[in-house]
């Protein structure tokens, strides 16, 4: 049997003026288990409050039920009586006679009538609440960064700012990203590198950021304030712990492979560093192109190091490190634009992608920043192909929000190099963002030709003798209607940005959720972009969707932010109403796994039932009701608990 | 005292029966024939060869109030429900069926301690055995040869009915019996044709054939608890077992129940109602712990409580052959060739 | 008189709970034949508690949850509405006029909505008259 | 059509084969029962054993049901249709893993129901003429039945309201509460079941008609999109409630809605454990 309270408050007139509240008390004092039933002006004031705690004291409650305004406005203040009373917060039932009852009619009987039938669910339910009580645990200060472009290395910098470390997990031999590639940046055209080098380098000199390139992570467990994360560490063959970064084996190497980092339109040695400012400066030797791991014989490198670094045996490894916080912050794919076979691109030499362009730009890249083609000619006229895969319904219904702004960027390069007719094929030009369409507006100065449609196709069939030997773009201009052929010398294709090829993968492992196309879902597309429905895994730049650097920047800096609001404390409050399960009833179903966005339950395979990690439950319900055997209690809302509540409510 | 009624003059009889008071009967639906509540005199019928279910539930409801109740403040409030019994028939049971009343009567009776909810109804009913005719054939299933008891026999019957061509001959057997033959004054006398008649089906009714095999109680009880710990034997003999009520609802002379306190807006009923050894939760401890938590354990407790512990007990099997289980189980598990299979072993 | 059916609510506290007290804050009137019964999230929603609710004499039954997208917890009223829909087509199949129970989105914003729906579905209800089908018969 | 014999000859076959190079612990099939129209599931466990199994209209159990009592064994289950449709559903919930499995599928029609006497087709249960996921056929493949499974509701769905729940009382008032269905049912593998709870306790604990309703009501919910219509439940009940009905209908339901129909695609998810974005409220309405 408990002894249960019942407090009614008349809120000054708001429930006393509708709501009979003595009729309601004595209804209430004449309840099974009702110990006493008292009214009071202003429950929720220090008076109202000291008449609650005196009467736990006195009458030796062990249930109070508070009939006065909306839970979701004073539950938190009866729950703090409570506890400073001595009973525990969650036998504590408010029932809402004024927001859901006394102002929503006039009629005295109803409202007097509806009074009692919360009152009485309440009693029905507070005979079954249990005493809950919030757990802490401790919280591991350490975050890990995945991805180490200019998102990683932002947020990572700010972590370790506030003296916080860091581990910056970089899947190549260098951090960058593709911002590293880049040559000048829109729209103020300053130099990529220029920007992007000493914010490496920062990174490189901070004690409390560890730089792990070359590095993928394995495997994450655990939950937030208590993440396993688990890195691969790919064979270098290169000790770098030993190596010194003179780099002479680099200049030795016999072996040939593409330059990734100049996408294919350079060599690079099979020992390399991608590009002269890589950070760490220290080389790897790629396997696929090294002539000792083709024919088994070579070791040039080795001879020459004299720093003995060179490690033909070395292994992948495994790091294990233990994290409060994750970021990812893992980028973007350009789309493979080959299988858009009416661009040309792989069929034509002079097609080029916008990545490829860049490299062309760059005084470091394989042209030596001369803009010229494959076949070595400089082009005297170049069409630049917007929406390439984006905004497209069969491809990616998304825009890619880049485009345009270094669409503009290449033209006033190409111009500025070539002096040659730069064309922009474009659906809509769009320039939003600070300086961007004053950034438009020069280039419309520039003798840019701008044509409003997006390019059909690009051929080599000419049709008369202007054409010959020239590339023809296609396209339906819809300013003035008419279909035009543009011979070019060159092509520049600005595809779409997608979600890195193995972005489900990435998901899966800090089981983020994707959207259709597969880039990672924030937690709430306004109010928490940078969260993700994982509680202590955040997201930044363009693993999230297509955005530019200054929005890449400033998210990077959010995530930290919100990693750091984590890691910054030492202990953190479990949620108390999680659910839990009672092994003896459960069937092994699995339903519960399926369907929980946080990933709470998972099947212990060797009892054959499920379990829920408490720190990861929200205490939603959505596994309760999903039990078909009754075996998934979610506290303070149990199958018992709700339909008492029901069962009160129907009563009179 | 014998006495007689044409067949096609039943609903008289059943007019009558009525009119004395609660009357049960096998009626016929869609699914078949059972006992039920007579309502209407056309209801019964007498033209079936065995009921669905057992008649067990004119004296063991499926489910049986005993005490109502009202959560009150300060203190709980009980009345036990003893509603005055009122003097009953049940008409049109097999000789097999009657037999299990008294097999039944050693537990809720003899078991030393008296279930009053069956004594009160034993003592007010009255018993209108029906025995098979000759020309009606037991079905395959059935072995009550084997228990046996004749296909005609009227032991545990207040009054024995027969058909015998049109006529229906009923046969005062027990005091009560007679006094209700006498009481119906419009049935004839049965002549002495009659009486050599019902003579001879009782004698009959003993060399019907069922499934048979020759079973000594003593001895099929001993074996039983021999072969109790072959775990092999009994395991291969439930592995197509479901563990489904099936069997013991049908039978006659399972008396297994559970009492449970169902309430609603704190008014409530303490009420008694079938339960199944072959449930998982039948032996479901407090404490979690279940002593029978496989399926061949509790199939081979139903096998051994009916033909060893019963025995042991009260010196009788607690099986009368009706066939029912074996018809109705979902799975085909048959209780006779089980028990043969045990005793041969 | 007239007869006042009993409707029972269930709503999700965070978007159809929330929307029934801002439908008060700003002093709306609508019938007060629903009583709430606050959960989670209606995903918490068991379809056995609809049923219940029936058996207990509800007359109907009215769920409110966020909408489709917003749910609080991502996706748990993506689950509900499946099950929910379910729980409608049996009702109907077994005789229960479809017309007692009803599901709706109900945003926090949404105080209007939430007298409305109210307003309508006890309109509804009182039409079909008492629910006499699942209701447990008490003497 | 293959002969039943024929069927039955290669059922013994296969079952010795396999239990005799160790591929699998045992064989769930069929084994005489007290007569020829009763036979008993039964498990071959040696290629003797394998000797007494039988295969004859008669043999409607759902094997499935067995088989995922053993979700580590290896084990080799017979499977006509629906029976094959309980095994996929059951891989895809994760209860029985398909490398586990050898799969002798039996392609039957003209099955029948020894109690009732009637044939299974698509007015009745278990229709599915072709196991749809296998690894061996032990008979030729069958044209599958040409009806909709779903014409059978045509009857009740044309009653009004009312009409229904006087059809449903009658039948549920009939429960014994043996609870044969959910023991005979593949799907129904919870132990406890929601029925044994305590607390809460979803129904009465006696057979009352207000717990009896609860109890199939909430039964037909759990397996609504996971029902294969075998009719297990069906031929199990001693008082013949026709719960294939509610079933179909709730499959019917499943299928316009959610378009999928349950053990057909090893792929698949569950119903009822999924969603789609595209879901719309439609299916509230």
């Amino acid at each position: 049997m408990s002894r249960i309270g019942v407090f009614v408050c008349h809120c000054g007139l708001n429930i006393a003026k509708t709501v009979r509240v003595s009729e309601v008390v004595e209804f209430a004092a004449n309840l099974p288990e009702v110990v006493i039933a008292e009214e009071y002006r202003f429950v929720c004031s220090t008076p109202g409050q000291e008449l609650i705690a005196g009467d736990i004291k006195k009458y030796n409650l062990d249930r109070i039920i508070v009939a006065a305004c909306s839970p979701l406005m004073h539950e938190k203040t009866f729950r703090k009586v409570a506890e400073a009373a001595g009973l525990n917060q969650y036998l504590v039932t408010i029932v809402n006679i004024r927001e859901q009852c006394s102002w929503v009619t006039e009629d005295e009987d109803v409202a007097t009538k509806k009074a009692k039938a919360l009152i009485n669910g309440a009693v029905y339910r507070a005979r079954l609440l249990a005493p809950l009580v919030s757990r802490f645990i401790d919280v591991n200060p350490e975050v890990v960064v995945v991805g180490g472009g200019i998102a990683g290395i932002q947020t990572a910098l700010e972590i370790a700012a506030v003296g916080r470390k860091v581990y910056l997990v970089e899947r190549t031999p260098t951090i960058g990203g593709h911002m590293a590639q880049f040559d000048k940046t829109f729209p103020t055209l300053d130099c990529s590198a220029c920007i992007l080098t000493p914010k490496m380098d920062a990174v490189l000199q901070n004690p409390n950021i560890e730089l792990l390139t070359y590095c993928e992570v394995a495997e994450v467990k655990g939950f937030v304030g208590n993440f396993d994360v688990k890195i691969r560490q790919k064979a270098r063959y290169v000790d770098h712990a030993k190596c010194n970064a003179c780099l002479a084996c680099v200049e030795k190497c016999p072996g040939k492979g593409e330059s990734e980092f100049d996408e294919g339109l350079a060599k690079r040695k099979a020992i390399y560093i991608p590009f002269p400012q890589a950070v760490p400066q220290k080389p790897v030797i790629d396997r696929e192109t090294c002539t000792y791991f083709i024919k088994g014989k070579c070791r040039l490198c080795e001879k020459i190091c004299e720093q003995k670094a060179i490690d033909y045996e070395q292994a992948d490894s495994y790091i294990e490190i233990k994290a409060g916080a994750i970021v990812a912050a893992t980028g973007y794919d350009l789309m493979d634009v080959k299988p858009l076979a009416q661009y040309g691109y792989g069929r034509y030499p002079a097609v080029y992608h916008a990545l490829e362009i860049e490299r062309l730009f760059n005084s470091a890249g394989p042209t030596a920043g001369k803009v010229v083609m494959r076949d070595g000619r400089e082009p005297q006229s170049i069409a630049i192909l917007h929406c390439i895969g984006s905004r497209d319904k069969n491809n990616y219904e998304y825009c890619s929000r880049v485009c345009c702004m270094y669409s503009l960027k290449f033209a006033h390069l190409l111009k500025e190099k070539t002096h040659g007719d730069v064309y922009q094929l474009y659906i809509d030009m769009r320039a939003g963002g600070k300086g961007y369409e004053e950034f438009y507006s020069r280039l419309l100065e520039e003798d840019v030709k701008f044509i409003r449609g997006k390019a059909a196709t690009v051929t080599h069939r000419t049709k008369n003798p202007e054409e010959e030997g020239k590339l023809i773009v296609e396209v339906d201009d819809t300013l003035t209607g008419k279909f035009a052929r543009i011979p070019v010398d060159m092509v520049v294709l600005a595809p779409a940005m997608k979600p890195r090829a193995d972005a489900k993968d990435m998901a899966r492992m800090l089981n983020l959720s994707t959207d259709k196309y597969g880039f990672f879902m924030e937690k709430h597309p306004k109010l928490a972009p940078l969260s993700t429905m994982t509680d202590g895994v955040f997201i930044a730049g363009a693993c999230q969707s297509p955005k530019d650097i200054p929005d890449t920047v400033s998210q990077a800096t959010g995530a930290a932010a919100e990693a750091l609001t984590i890691v910054s404390k030492a202990k953190m409050e479990l949620e108390a109403a999680t659910a839990m399960v009672n092994a003896a009833a459960c069937s092994g179903c699995r339903n519960c796994v399926t369907v929980c966005p946080y990933s709470a339950p998972s099947m212990n395979e060797e009892k054959g039932v499920s379990e829920i990690n408490e720190a990861l439950c929200k205490g939603c319900g959505l596994c309760a009701a999903a039990c078909p055997t009754s075996a998934i209690i979610t506290r303070h809302f149990t199958n018992e608990q709700v339909m008492a509540e029901m069962e009160g409510l129907m009563e009179f | 005292m014998l006495r007689k009624i044409e067949q096609g003059r039943f609903g008289e009889l059943i007019e009558a029966l009525l009119a004395r008071g609660p009357l049960y009967a096998p009626v016929r639906d869609d699914r078949g024939v059972n006992f039920q509540l007579i309502r209407k005199a056309s209801e019964p019928t007498l033209d079936f060869y065995n009921t669905l279910q057992s008649p067990k539930l004119a004296w063991f409801p499926q489910s049986e109030d005993l005490i109502r109740y009202r959560l009150a403040k300060g203190e709980t409030k009980g009345e036990a429900i003893s509603g005055p019994v009122a003097p009953t028939v049940v008409l049109g049971m097999r000789p097999w069926d009657v037999k299990s009343l008294a097999i039944m009567d050693l537990l809720f009776l003899g078991g030393g301690k008296e279930d009053p909810y069956w004594l009160e109804k034993r003592r007010l009913t009255t018993v209108i055995g029906y025995g098979l005719a000759s020309e009606e054939e037991p079905d395959g299933a059935d072995f009550f040869r084997t228990l046996n008891i004749g296909a005609a026999d009227s032991d545990g019957s207040d009054v024995f009915l027969l058909k015998k061509d049109g006529d229906l001959l009923l046969e005062g057997i027990t005091e009560r019996g007679k006094g209700l033959l006498g009481e119906l004054t419009f049935l004839k006398e049965g002549t002495e044709e009659d009486e050599r008649y019902l003579v001879a089906a009782k004698a009959g009714g003993k060399d019907r054939k069922t499934r048979f095999f020759d079973l000594d109680a003593n001895a099929a009880a001993d074996k039983l608890k021999a072969v109790f710990a072959d775990n092999t034997f009994w395991e291969k003999e439930a592995e197509g077992c479901i563990s489904c009520g099936t069997c013991t609802f049908v039978c006659p002379t399972c008396h297994c129940f559970d009492i449970a306190d169902e309430t609603l807006f704190r008014d409530g009923v303490r009420r008694r109602f079938w339960d199944a050894c072959m449930f998982t939760d039948f032996t479901l401890e407090a404490s979690g712990h279940n002593p029978r938590p496989r399926t061949f354990q509790r199939l081979r407790q139903k096998i051994c409580h009916k033909y060893s512990f019963y025995i042991e007990k009260f010196g009788v099997v607690s099986c009368v052959g009706c066939g029912r289980c074996t018809r109705l189980c979902p799975v085909n598990i048959d209780i006779f060739s089980l028990v043969a299979r045990a005793v041969n072993l | 008189m007239d007869f006042e059916p009993k409707i029972l609510g269930i709503a999700c506290n965070w978007c159809t709970y929330t929307g029934a007290d801002l439908a008060g804050t700003t002093r709306l009137k609508y019938p007060q034949n629903i009583r709430v019964v606050r959960v989670m999230c209606s995903s918490r929603i068991n379809p056995s508690f609809i049923f219940r609710a029936f058996q207990l004499g509800a007359d109907g039954v009215l769920v409110g949850g966020c909408h489709p997208g917003d749910c609080h917890y991502g996706t748990g009223n993506m689950y509900a509405r499946r099950r929910l829909a379910i729980t409608k087509k049996m009702l109907e199949f077994a005789g229960i006029e479809p017309g007692r129970f009803r599901v709706e989105w109900i945003s926090a914003s949404e105080g209007n909505r939430f007298a409305e729906v109210v307003g309508e579905f006890t309109g509804q209800v009182k039409g079909l008259g008492p629910q006499t089908k699942l209701k447990i018969k008490t003497d | 059509m293959t002969a039943f014999k024929d069927i039955e000859e290669r059922l013994k076959e296969k079952a010795k084969d396999l239990l005799e190079k160790g591929e699998v612990e045992c064989v769930f099939a069929y084994g005489r029962g007290y007569d020829e129209r009763h036979p008993r599931p039964y498990v071959a466990k040696t290629k003797e054993d394998a000797e007494n199994l039988v295969f004859n209209e008669y043999c409607t159990f759902n094997l499935a049901r067995y088989a995922v009592k053993e979700p580590r064994k290896k084990i080799a289950v017979a499977a006509k249709g629906a029976d094959s449709r309980a095994l996929v559903q059951l891989i895809q919930e994760g209860k029985l893993k398909r490398e586990n499995l050898v799969i002798l599928g039996i392609p039957a029609a003209g099955m029948v129901d020894a109690k009732s006497g009637l044939t299974l087709d698509e007015k009745t249960t278990g229709a599915f003429a072709n196991p749809v996921v296998y690894d061996v056929l032990l008979g030729d493949k069958l044209p599958e039945a040409k009806n909709s499974p779903y014409e059978v509701l045509g009857e009740l769905e044309g009653l009004s309201g009312d009409g229904r729940w006087e059809f449903w009382r009658k039948e549920f008032a009939r429960c014994l509460r043996c609870f044969a269905c959910r023991k005979a049912c593949p799907m129904c593998y919870c132990d406890p079941c929601f029925m044994d709870q305590s607390r809460p306790r979803w129904a009465d604990k006696s057979p009352t008609l207000d717990g009896n309703t609860m109890y199939h009501l909430t039964r037909f919910y759990h397996l609504a999109g996971r029902c294969v219509d075998c009719g297990e439940c069906t031929r199990a009940c001693p008082v013949d409630i026709p719960l294939y009905l509610f079933h179909k209908r709730l499959a019917k339901d499943c299928e316009e809605m959610f378009n999928q129909a349950a053990g057909m695609k090893l792929e698949d998810k569950p119903v009822l454990v999924d969603f789609r974005v595209e879901d719309g409220d439609e299916i509230l309405l």
